[in-house]
């Protein structure tokens, strides 16, 4: 095949749009809608492992200790601690300091704890947050074994469970979107079989005037890459506008227990963008592949 | 495809005696129709064979067997020495560009203009961009299309379809020119026209084979005249006419 | 649509002397090609007009005009003392239903068989089922398609597919017929038999107009013939020949 | 327009079906595909509105009320609390049985309440919960006005919250089902335009022999409303057994601070079945009356 065969293809794909041109804006809407929705849940998706990552930092160890270290074993145990793999940070949380915290939280029945200023029944500790909250169990093995360690707790249920959730978020938006993703794809590849269909003739015609099923394949694979590039670059534009807007809209609302952050557009364009781009070409280009073999028997 | 395969299919069929050859042909339609029965029919290099017949005698059928667009139930049919039933989905295309076809319906592709359409045929087999634009508007002006090149089939009278069929068929100078009814649709003047320019096709080496109800064409030309009736070939007549 | 206006278009055009009147029709296409100049015809209720000329003249356009399928840059054509120019969209029905058509290029319904095809123009009508399976086999048999009524027109002749357009427009027993070279494709036996057949509906009040290059047919039926030449009407003869 | 004529829109509509069967499994494969994509989503809504009014029926206001009140008052306040709207239950607590729940809360921190047993601080209450946790307000202050109340508390704060993420939930989800029942309108139209627009050719063949636009629309509409029908019944079926086993797979996770508790599939088939039905008929024949239009011009 000749270079020049190949240019002809690609002249042919964008004349072929251009003539047919009620055809054609029906099938890229058709692709743009179906890319829409696929870009749609990915966003979701990608926001959605962002809230579960943000939550699942929000588990902290408490690691209870001697009373009355001086400030630098203190500081010698916080630089120990930060220094395990899996940690995020550590702060230290003097007894005082904890039982303000909890008459704090006990609210109305903060009467409970009157009196006990004088004779404080809390332990000195140090709160410690993860990286990677997997690793919660062995970074309290590893700071049980240091000294002046009295006590190390986390919440070893309420991990569970929060790994639970957000395995389930993850899990759940990833399967949706990989429902969509095979609707979506089933219906752009309807929509370029459709396209196809509409040109059964032509093609006939082509292979009665000696084109090889190579020569006739090629304006059509070329058209189905342009219908898959239109479609998803509109559909990116779309997301990023909505995106641009309803993240305002929706970072104003309150959840209560995590405040809303979303990703940053720049982060959803560049995960998005390379996915819908290639999504679309291959369907684009393979559906008309497919589409147009059995017309070429002729 | 062997590339000798294709070099062999390429290289213009001439010098050869027997161009077509067809041996007991027969073909049977879906619901049992008996559209053509024991065809034999030899046809040496240079020939202009006409071909008549009734309505439905099986003419265009005939044509489609040799250009592999249908089957052959029984029987052999080969084309400068090959057995087209023996060709694989990948030959047939290099069998259709020796052979230009001018069809019955036409069979323009409705989103090119008349340029192009005739240019597709050059384009099909990689003829380089200057040739075309050289070409393609020489057949035209001699079907008289000059004026039209650029409409659309759609914008076309019959007879002016017709003649870009005709073009199309003709400008890679292929080694047969089959024609099914060539003519149907222009008025005897344009017909002579035409006839002329295959007639001078034909003088240069190309063998014609022409499916025609034209009875006046046919009886002044006096060529060889194959009669098909009822998918039967009933005459094989050198210098006849339309009728015996 | 009135139901008056309905019932005048319904209402078989017999009894009235001036059926078809163009005066000064003029056509121009896109791209400024002058397709039809000036035309001026007046034909009357039951005639037999031949329509000739080069391929391209404007034969096939003037007919488009009549069926409204385009409409006239300038000048009037009255049809049955109607102006169809100031035709609604919604009566465009009423006036072809009333004008048999045979299509130059026959415009079957690709997905409907040969019978559904002629029973279709019933049905747009909305005849009674029984009329439409009285009427259909009787038309089909009188074009020689008897056989052929379960075939899908991509699996018929070119021949038999003009006969199944010829099928589909006498079959509403129009106040006109109008064909546009409905021999193109046919031998000449099978043209004779079609002829006559027109002929025949001529004699029974059908107003029949005919486009075509037939020149034996022209020559040999005697009728009044309207030549047409790069989109003028140079000749208009009583029992006139396909040439002067 | 006759009875006779409107029997010949609907067979010609199944043979036109049956006659173009490539064209139309594409083209019912994508109105299917596109109700798919919308019934999963109600599902999900539906789903999320139910996990949402169970959340919301979680909202407790607790009644303390004086020291040593008599059976009688008890099961008489506890009836007088029960009649007024809003209340979905109300069950008292004695102070005892606090004290116990509390100690447990407190878990590693319940050496702090030792000692308690023998002069409980704690009140006896009431813990009311609500069937509309909106009127929690108003129900609080009709409490308080009884007699023998010491105090009403219920989380405002908490509810405040809930409610913003049960409304956020529902906001959300009816959201992306409104964007994707557009969006799948948007294909579902361009579908039935590309069957359409196969067809220009024998449209306007089937003008120029008489028709009326009626009579040419006509089967169109019918194959519309047929393909619509098609796609929704199968969409409907496909969405009703991934249910059935969705379902088990499902509530066999566990959340943690609410179990999972799907709709059963009858009521998820009930509203359902009449949503998809209806947006596929109507989108199917209104789509080709649309499409149609500009082909009948000739
Ligand atoms: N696919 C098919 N299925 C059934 N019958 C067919 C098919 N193709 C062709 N035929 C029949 O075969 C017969 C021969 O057709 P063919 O087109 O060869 O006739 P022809 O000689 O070219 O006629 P014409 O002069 O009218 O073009 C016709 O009667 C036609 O109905
Ligand atoms: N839509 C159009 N745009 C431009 N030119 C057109 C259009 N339709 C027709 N023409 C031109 O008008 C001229 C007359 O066409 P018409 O079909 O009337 O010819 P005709 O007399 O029927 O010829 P034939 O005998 O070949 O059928 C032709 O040259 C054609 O190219
Ligand atoms: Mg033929
Ligand atoms: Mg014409």
């Amino acid at each position: 095949m000749k270079i020049r065969t190949i240019r002809y293809f690609i002249r042919q794909s964008f004349s072929s749009l251009w003539r047919n041109k009620a055809m054609s804006v029906a099938a890229i809407s058709s692709v743009f809608a179906a890319l829409l929705v696929i870009g749609i849940f990915l966003t979701v998706v990608l926001n959605v492992d962002y809230l579960a990552t943000r939550l699942e930092s929000q588990v902290e160890i408490k690691v209870y200790v001697n009373d009355g270290l001086s400030t630098e074993v203190i500081n010698a145990m916080n630089k120990d601690i930060k220094g395990l793999s899996g940690v995020k940070d550590s702060m230290f949380l003097s007894k005082e300091k904890a039982l303000e915290e909890f008459t704090e939280q006990l609210g109305e029945n903060s009467n409970l704890l009157d009196g006990l200023e004088e004779d404080n029944p809390l332990a000195d500790s140090f709160i410690v947050t993860m990286e990677d909250p997997r690793m919660a169990s062995n970074v309290t093995t590893a700071i049980s074994a240091m000294s002046n360690v009295e006590n190390v707790v986390y919440g070893k249920e309420e991990l569970e469970k929060l790994l639970n959730i957000t395995y389930l978020l993850r899990v759940g938006s990833l399967t949706i979107v990989f429902i969509l993703v095979l609707i979506s794809i089933f219906i752009i590849s309807n929509t370029i079989k459709l396209t196809v269909f509409a040109r059964r003739k032509e093609i006939g015609i082509m292979k009665y005037v000696g084109a090889t099923d190579g020569f006739v394949k090629g304006p059509f694979f070329a058209e189905g890459i342009l219908m898959g590039l239109l479609g998803s670059i509109v559909s990116i534009a779309i997301i990023c506008i909505g995106y641009h807007f309803g993240i305002r809209y929706i970072e104003q609302q309150s959840l209560g227990f995590i405040s809303i952050t979303l990703l940053p557009i720049a982060s959803v364009f560049y995960n998005l963008s390379f996915s819908l781009v290639l999504i679309g070409i291959i369907i684009g280009s393979l559906g008309s592949m497919i589409s147009i073999r059995k017309f070429l028997k002729v | 495809m062997s590339s000798f395969k294709q070099l062999q299919l390429y290289v213009r069929w001439k010098g050869r005696d027997l161009l077509i050859e067809m041996v007991n042909v027969s073909k049977k339609f879906g619901d049992g129709f008996r559209a053509l029965h024991n065809v034999s029919i030899n046809i040496k290099n240079g020939e202009f064979v006409f071909i008549v017949g009734q309505s439905g005698a099986g003419k265009s059928t005939l044509i489609k067997l040799l250009l592999k667009e249908i089957s052959a139930d029984s029987g052999s049919i080969i084309i400068n020495n090959k057995d087209i039933s023996k060709l694989k989905r990948k030959e047939i295309p290099y069998l259709r560009r020796n052979i230009g076809v001018v069809f019955q319906d036409f069979r323009l592709l409705q989103d090119k203009t008349v340029y192009e359409n005739v240019a597709f045929a050059m384009e099909v087999i990689e003829a380089p961009g200057k040739d075309i634009r050289r070409k393609v508007p020489i057949v035209l002006s001699l079907v008289g299309l000059s004026k039209k090149s650029d409409l659309y089939p759609h914008q076309l009278s019959g007879g002016e379809q017709q003649r870009v069929s005709l073009a199309r068929a003709i400008v890679n100078g292929p080694s047969i020119l089959i024609a099914d009814e060539p003519t149907g649709n222009l008025d005897p003047d344009t017909s002579w026209e035409i006839m002329k320019n295959l007639n001078e096709i034909n003088h240069r080496g190309t063998t014609v084979l022409m499916a025609t109800h034209a009875k006046d064409i046919v009886d002044s030309m006096k060529k060889r005249v194959i009669e098909i009736e009822e998918g039967i070939v009933i005459r094989d007549e050198q210098r006849g006419g339309y009728e015996v």
